[in-house]
Parts: structure tokens; C-alpha cells; sequence
């Protein structure tokens, strides 16, 4: 394993992943842990944490109104980090860019804004069986107070979508088809374009869960052509507190405001008030300032590398931990889609997932156990949970032999032939 | 690792991989349900009591070697308990994986939980199977959580 | 005015200003602002910036569920800045702390998970007509949605609450009483305490809009007794996207959900799902982690220091400014009430609030021109916006008189005599 | 505070103490409100065309004196001028204070308003007068807002 490693580092010196390392505090620490566990969250780099710092070493004033210069200061900048998110998922403009704290808050934005205004009794919602529950809850509560029906796309075994009976659960009472992008616990990349396509010929609109895709992929909105799409800054290296959600203009423009507050107002009397221009009709209160400015900063970092390499690298470090793990005696792997992204889910016989992370834990490797909020999944596998490794282009083959090294300690210390 | 042997003693992995009155109950007093919500791991848990004793006492569910084991043990130290004397020392083990604190009376083999007050996130796996037969014991309905 | 000014200084030697601008980075800078914009938001001490910072730097994890060191060092600080929140406002216990993304959605959460599930044509909704819009909007968008009806009590012209009708307004069809504590355009400090009890005794629910006296004056929610109780993270030195509704258990337990995802949930099935235990039942999706933090650390700031001197010095502050403004021809003061905090809403005539806070900021005086998110106020008095100059336990009486000769020039520069 | 005097130069202070053309208008042909929700600040224009030209322009409103200057400005520069003239000045202004350049054409004392474009939050209060006379002249109902 370890020649295979060398070799490994070696085809991937294109991309220098020890310099990347060094832009990570945590990585430069004196204990560095082996963490792989991107898909809950990933590490910082240094530049992101010091442009959140410079904003409040510098220019911590509230944004938008202020006539003074450290206010317009904090105005562009958060301004600015909203085009930088257009540009990064090339939306039109950044009027398409509604900053909230995370994906799970706009997902329920588009529930509550939309959707407690638009269904009915007898209008579906199709959404799938993979999701997450940011995707699932709120259409399950929007369903439930609406008297809308919630309705699934069924997985296989391996972790796809079972597309075989699309058209009678794609049909004229679908009114929003949700799904998510790319699984965060197969890593399946989901036919999102195609089913887009296939919802817009009858009329229902889109949202993509990109929680797992943006910080993977160069992602295309515009040509996805979807309605809504959701993402979250802590997943892709920036601060925690901040999320997106991309909106037409149109469905921006007819929604209900969603939370009602400062900032999103045009104009407030006692008996009624009038909306901000979008996208601030949808921002009420003072903004997540500094972490919109953090997550522009994020974005600049993962577009001043070269994509095509660091998706080249996760891509072989999938394969490369694919192909190690299942050396390992009494390995289940959970789906085996292409393409996919970088994350893996499995199971060891005769360990629970749990007592396998605990001791991974104890080699320093940081792994994820559980049912990933994502328990219809574990339902449909018949278990209650896995355990999940998820790489980042900070991660390196070493580390995954040491990922298979600690499991394989794992099985002999409790006890396992 | 020699920490997490402190967690993982011979003995809890002896009980996790031959757990002791494992199994349903034909002829159960009481039953209960478990359910830890970290996980999602659930446990039942069969009570037969005959007069204010516990005079049989099994359970089957899924679980980590910590809530396996904890379960196992607990069963072969219910059995001939008095219902009291049960919740006594429901007490004493929930005392102990919470504070660390061995108890002063007779706790027997379940001290080779101690270890677990250290591991915050494994304490519910610990009393899982406790929980549930507080409440099987107590004739309470409801799924018992871990706190 | 300069010789006051050192008298000032020198009464309130005790509290030694000097050392606290210091821990504020910012305030020593190679530019230094005069910032009397502290009602917007507040800078922020290095012991903040610091917290933030190793969270990022050192354990940037996910929070629950997690089986690894990190993780769990990140729950516990994160559960951590829970507790110190309960003790700082005196809530029994941690559990009656909720933290959303500010005062605005902490506000929203109980009139959504709250107010649509427990109101109806017929019910009535009292705010005052002080409010600011975060506690205005919600209640008119869940009024129209309800049918219940929103009622205002009035205000007198100089800026307090007019209580000669209470017994009307407040009457066996009010569910709930929502009123801010210390208005954020007069300074005025509401008497809650009395409005509290008085609803009580007619069965209403009572929030109270904190967002403008947790910075200033020690709390106590279970003197108070109140159910609900916001206030926001970044006006209290504070990090950006962060703010705490604390609710009583009972009615946690009560209410439906506010948002759906992640970690607010038990149990999911592709039907139906079951809610976490209060109060994360109303946390969905990844927290704000760096955020609570930072405010865990803002408060330990705040209590590290004598209270007592610093709501003298603030006091003291705000008595010198109100002497000082009063000198100025041409000046109106909004709002004359005692006791009061540190805020101070003017204008001077033949200037717009405007044009002024632009010449203020050619004195590098940094102060809030508009209609403060408030506009019945402004509708109230006739105008359309009043300059604002707030403070804090870091601003000095010298920051004070740079204020006053610059709004002094300013009416020179404007061509007034 | 040389700066602060390119923003409000001397004429800007003069029309602003004494701005031209304000007051209401009995015989207008064609009114509207303009409203910039940034600070609240609202104006109202009248307008009367006699054929394709404007005869007549007068507004009321609040604002400060980069809006009323603006406002004074604008009307005794539009008067007399052509529908058509009126809209290319328009877009002339605009282009002025968003990007400071100044424009060929004539601008006339509107060179004033130069400076503002360094001042972000204070294009809006010199281009309201201006989109609301253009509502005006091309006969929008709706309230003009500052983009
Ligand atoms: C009294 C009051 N309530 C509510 C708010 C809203 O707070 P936030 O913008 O932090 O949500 C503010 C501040 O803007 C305020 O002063
Ligand atoms: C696919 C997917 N959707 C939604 C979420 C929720 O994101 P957040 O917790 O940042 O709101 C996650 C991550 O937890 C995810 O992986
Ligand atoms: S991990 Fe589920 S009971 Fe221990
Ligand atoms: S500030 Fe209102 S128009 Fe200029």
C-alpha cells in the first residue's frame, strides 16, 4: 500500500498539494488531524479566516444606509462577495444571489416563501429518496400544512435514482421537483440537468441541493436552467452562518418575503408595508456580514486554483480510497455510481460504525458515523447507519492508507479475525 | 490506544460479541422500547417480574459494542433483583458513566463502563438499555430516550 | 467644552477607558474612527476576533453526532456559549436558549412556529408603535395571514410609551404583547416589567425585542418573567449572524417547529418525522458554531468587567452628549425619557440628518442618519429621518466633543449661521 | 474637507437654500412621486408640455441638498427643452453621476453634480428628481424609484 501511495503522490504532482496545506491553519498546527470528514463541514484556509478577521479589525460597521466610510466599506464588501457568488455559479447577475446562514435555511425559505403560498390539495411535491433532511423536513411540513402530497423518486440498492416510473411521478400535479445535487452519502452526482429539463416540459419548477456539488464541481446554473439552488459556505471552506440561495428573478419578484424585518422593507406604516427590491426583500435583519465576506473569500480561493486538476485529484483520491477499503475484510461500500464525488460511505462486519470512528479517532483519523441526516436512505439499506469518509483536495493519499490502516487496527482490537 | 482499552475493555467486547440473555421473551411482564437518537440505534427490552422481583429480563436491537455490552451486563445483574433495588442501581451506573464517580455499593462488573464518562458522545450508548428498563420497571409507555 | 471634557474624563477615571480600547483593535488602528454608530452594531474586542479565529484555525468541526476529538471539542464549545448565555441573561438553564441568526429571526421563529399555528380572526397582536420594523413586519405578515389583528400603543412626542388606554388595548382577545426594551431611536427604556405582568394576568404571551438592552443593562429574563426574550450577537460586541431567542420550555415544547433539517429532528421517515428535543428542535441545519462562540466570548468580555461602572460611565456619556448637543443651535432632541440608554436620535434645522452624517464622516465621526428601522416613530414625529449617535463603554467625552464641533463646522459648511 | 466641497459645491448649497422652481403647479399635464427608500426622502414633479416641449416644471418635496439642488437644477436646465432633449440629458446626468465622467453634450450647471459619483450612497439623492421627471415625461404612473 505504501508504494501504491508514493506512486499515487506522484501522478498528482501536478497539483502541489503541499503548498495547498500550508494554507491551512489546522493543517500547520502541531497536531494535524487526519480529517475526512468534508462532507459535514470542511478546514479553512488562512486567507479566509483573515479577510472575516479584517472586518472586524477594521471596518466592523453594519451595512447598507450607513453615509459614513468604514459603513460603505462593509456594504461593498458584502455586495461584492454576492458577485463573486454570481460569477462563481454564473448567475446572470448578482440580484439572483440571496445570502442566508446555510442551505438548510434556504431550502425553507423557497418552502415557506413559495411554497406555503402556492400549493394546494391535490399539487405534489416530488422530491427523492437520497435527500437530505434540509430537503425532506420542510417540504414534509409545507406538505403537511398545505395538504400538498409529498412524493419520492425511489433509489436502487447501489445509490442511484430509480428514474423507471419518472413519468407517472414527474406528471401535471407536480408543482416543485427538489433534489439533491450530489449525495452526501453515496456521492452519486444526480441527472439534475435532465430532470430539470423533464420538470420544465411540464411546468413544475426546480431546486437543486448543491450542499455537496458547489465545492466540488464548477457548477453552471444558467445552463442547469433550475429555479432554485441552495448551497452552503461551511462546506466549501468558508465560515459557518452563511448559505446561498440562487432564485430566478421572476419567482423572486412574485414570492411572499419570507422573514420580515429591517432591511427588507421599502416602506413600513402601521397598517402595512411595502418590499425591498430582490434580492434584500428576502434578507431581513442585519446580514451575515462577515460571513458572506468570508465566503467570497473562500470562493477566490478555490477559483485561484486550476479546477480541472483539483477535481483530477479528489477524483483519483476516491478511486485510490475505493480501491484501498476494499481490501479490508468484511467491507461493505455503499453505491457505486459514475461519476461521483468524493465520499464514500461503508461498513465493517462485526463493528458498528460508531465503535469504528471512536477508534478511529484514537489514531486521529476523523471520520463521520451515523445516518448523515439522511435516514430514508438507511431505511432503504435496511441499516442505521455507516461510516463515511469525504476527501478535500487538502486530503492525500497517506492519509487515506492511514484511514485503512486504523480500520484495519479497528477489527483486531475489537477483537475481529 | 491504551485509553480507548479503558472504553473497550476484554470484557464489554466479550458481552458484545456473546451477549447474555439476548433474545425476545414469550411470556414478558412488562416490555419497553429504546431508542437513542444520536444514532438511531433502538433496543427492547423484555421484563418478567414475579412479585417485586425481576425473575427474567431479556433484549434484542441494534447497537455499539458500549450499549451492547452495557445491556448484557445488566441483564445477569437485574435478574433476582428486587424492583427497588433495580432503580437503585439504575442510579448508581447513570451516577457513574455521567461523573466517573465509582459508587460505594456493589456496581460488580458494570465498573467496566467507568471509562465512559470520559467519551461524552458514547454516555446514551451506556444507558441505553438502562433507560429502558427504568421504564419497563416503572410500567411507563413511552420510548425511552437517552435523556 | 474642552475643559468638561477633561473634567469627565477625569470622574470617570475609575473605569479605565484608555485599557479597554486597548482589547478593541480597531480603536487602535493608524486611523481610529469616532464610531457613535453603536446601535447599528458594535466593534468587536480581540478576545472575540480570537475565539473566532481558533475555532477556525484549530478545531473547525461540525457540532453533534460527531464521534472525533475535534467534533466534540467544537459541541462543547458551542454547547458551552449556550450556558454562558443562560447565565448572562439569568434563564434556569441553558435549554431555554435558541440561537438564530439575529434578533430579526429570533422574532420570526416565534411568529412563525408560534403565532400561525395559535392565532385567528378575532385574536389580537400588541406591539407599540416604538417598535423597530424586525418587530413589526413579522407580526403584520402573520396578522394578514391569520386574520388576527395587529393593535399599536401609541407613543407620546417625547418618545414614550402612552399607557392611558392599556386597558382597552390590552384586553381578553390579546395573545400576544411584543415590545422592545430600550428604543433604538429615543433610548428609551420601556417598562416591560409592569406590561409583563399585566399581560399575564389577562392570559397573553409577552416577547420582548432585546436587541438594544442586553448591551447595556444586565438582564434577568426570570425576573422579568416573560416568554420569549431577543436580542442579537453583534450589537453586544458580538460576532455578525448570530442572535438568541430565549423561550419558555412549556411553550418550546408546544410550538411546531420553524424550520425543518438537520439536527432539529429524531426521526425520519419518508412519511413523517419526529422533533429533537428542545431547544435544538428550533436549530435546523449546521449551527452558527464560529458564531455562538464569538458571543459566548463577547459576554465573557462583558462580565470580566465592574457592570455596575460601566452602566455609570455609559450614563455619564450619555448625559454630557445630551448637554452638549443642547448647546447647538438649531438643535431638536427626539425623546427625553429617564432613565434611558445610550442612544440619541436629532436634528439640527436647515441640515438634513444626511448631509450631515456625510460631513461627520469628512470628520471621521461615524453616526447613523435615517429612519432607524423605524419608521412609524419617524411617521409619529413628522419627518423622515433624524441623525442618531449612539455609544458605548468604549466611546469617550472627547469623542463627544469631536461630535458636537463637528456638527458645529457642519452648519458652517453648509452655510447656516 | 476639500473634498467634501467638490459634493457641495457653493451652487449646490445656494439651489439648496433657495432652490428654483418649487412649489406646486395648478395646470400640470403630467405629475409624478418620486421615493428613495434609502433614506425616505420623496418628491412630487409637475409637468406641462405644450406640444413636444416642456413648458413648464415645478417639484415639492423632502430631501437633502444634493436631491433638492439636483431637483432645482434639473428644472430650470429642462425647461423649454424638447421631450426628446429632456431624455438625453437624462441619460447624459446619469451617466455623470453614476461613473464621473463628464459628457460631451452640454451639461450646463449639472457639472456640479460631478462629484457625487465617489459617493455611492449619495447617487440616489441626485438622480431621484431626475427618474421621477422622466416617469413624468413618458407618462409612467408608477412611483419612481431610485433604481
Ligand atoms: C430594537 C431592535 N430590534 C431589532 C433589531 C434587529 O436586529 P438584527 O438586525 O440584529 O436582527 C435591532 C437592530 O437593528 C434593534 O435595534
Ligand atoms: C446534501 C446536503 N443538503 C443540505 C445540507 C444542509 O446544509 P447546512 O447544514 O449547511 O444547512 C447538507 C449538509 O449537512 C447536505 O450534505
Ligand atoms: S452508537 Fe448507537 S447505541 Fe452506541
Ligand atoms: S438623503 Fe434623501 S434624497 Fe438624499
Amino acid at each position: 500500500m505504501i508504494t501504491m501511495a508514493t506512486k499515487e503522490d506522484q501522478s498528482s504532482a501536478t497539483l502541489d498539494v503541499n503548498a495547498i496545506r500550508h494554507d491551512f491553519p489546522i493543517l500547520s498546527g502541531s497536531t494535524v488531524p487526519i480529517y475526512l470528514d468534508n462532507a459535514a463541514t470542511t478546514l479553512k484556509p488562512a486567507s479566509v479566516i483573515s479577510a472575516i478577521n479584517k472586518y472586524y479589525e477594521e471596518y466592523s460597521a453594519n451595512v447598507h444606509r450607513s453615509i459614513y466610510a468604514l459603513g460603505e466599506k462593509a456594504t461593498k464588501a458584502y455586495e461584492d462577495a454576492r458577485e463573486k457568488t454570481a460569477r462563481f455559479i454564473n448567475a446572470p447577475d448578482s440580484s439572483h444571489i440571496i445570502f442566508t446562514s446555510g442551505t438548510t435555511e434556504a431550502i425553507n425559505l423557497v418552502a415557506y416563501a413559495w411554497g406555503r403560498y402556492n400549493l394546494k390539495p391535490g399539487d405534489e411535491i416530488l422530491i427523492t429518496e437520497m435527500e437530505h433532511h434540509s430537503n425532506i423536513i420542510p417540504w414534509q411540513l409545507v406538505a403537511r400544512d398545505t395538504g400538498a402530497t409529498l412524493r419520492y423518486i425511489p433509489i436502487t440498492e447501489n445509490g442511484s435514482l430509480d428514474l423507471s416510473n419518472i413519468d407517472e411521478l414527474l406528471n401535471p400535479k407536480t408543482k416543485i421537483v427538489a433534489m439533491i445535487h450530489q449525495s452526501n452519502v453515496f456521492g452519486t452526482l444526480n441527472p439534475v440537468a435532465q430532470l430539470i429539463a423533464k420538470a420544465k416540459d411540464i411546468g413544475a419548477l426546480t431546486l437543486v441541493d448543491a450542499a455537496q456539488s458547489v465545492p466540488h464541481l464548477p457548477v453552471d446554473v444558467a445552463a442547469l436552467d433550475c429555479d432554485f439552488f441552495a448551497f452552503s459556505g461551511h462546506k466549501m471552506l468558508g465560515p459557518t452562518g452563511i448559505g446561498v440561495l440562487y432564485a430566478r428573478l421572476e419567482l423572486q419578484e412574485a414570492m411572499e418575503p419570507f422573514q420580515g424585518g429591517g432591511e427588507m422593507i421599502q416602506q413600513v406604516t402601521m397598517d402595512s408595508s411595502t418590499w425591498n427590491d430582490v434580492p434584500w426583500k428576502f434578507e431581513a435583519g442585519t446580514p451575515n456580514i462577515a460571513q458572506a465576506i468570508g465566503l467570497g473569500a473562500a470562493m477566490e480561493y478555490i477559483t485561484s486554483k486550476d479546477r480541472t486538476l483539483l477535481i483530477q485529484y479528489e477524483k483519483r483520491l476516491t478511486n485510490y480510497a475505493i480501491k484501498s477499503l476494499q481490501d479490508i475484510t468484511g467491507m461493505t461500500i455503499y453505491g457505486d455510481s459514475d461519476p461521483r464525488g468524493p465520499v464514500i460511505s461503508f461498513n465493517v462486519d462485526g463493528i458498528h460504525p460508531h465503535d469504528l470512528a471512536q477508534v478511529l479517532d484514537q489514531h486521529n483519523v476523523a471520520v463521520r458515523a451515523g445516518h448523515h441526516c439522511a435516514q430514508p436512505i438507511m431505511n432503504r439499506l435496511g441499516i442505521t447507519a455507516t461510516t463515511r469518509a469525504s476527501f478535500f483536495f487538502y486530503n492525500t493519499s497517506k492519509e487515506i492508507d492511514s484511514l485503512c490502516e486504523s480500520i484495519e487496527d479497528a477489527r483486531k482490537f475489537m477483537g475481529l479475525k | 490506544m491504551d485509553d480507548l482499552r479503558e472504553l473497550y475493555q476484554e470484557l464489554i467486547l466479550d458481552h458484545n460479541q456473546n451477549p447474555h440473555n439476548y433474545g425476545e421473551m414469550d411470556d414478558p411482564t412488562a416490555t419497553a422500547d429504546g431508542f437513542n437518537p444520536l444514532c438511531g440505534d433502538r433496543l427492547t427490552l423484555y421484563l418478567r417480574m414475579s412479585d417485586e422481583v425481576v425473575e427474567d429480563i431479556k433484549f434484542v436491537g441494534s447497537g455499539c459494542a458500549i450499549s451492547k455490552a452495557s445491556a448484557s451486563i445488566m441483564t445477569t445483574l437485574l435478574k433476582g433483583k428486587t424492583r427497588k433495588e433495580a432503580i437503585t442501581l439504575f442510579e448508581m451506573f447513570h451516577k457513574m458513566v455521567t461523573t466517573g464517580e465509582l459508587p460505594e455499593g456493589d456496581l460488580g462488573k458494570l465498573a467496566v463502563l467507568s471509562g465512559v464518562y470520559k467519551y461524552p458522545a458514547r454516555v446514551k450508548c451506556a444507558v441505553l438499555a438502562w433507560h429502558t428498563s427504568k421504564n419497563a420497571l416503572e410500567g411507563k409507555e413511552s420510548v425511552a430516550k437517552t435523556e
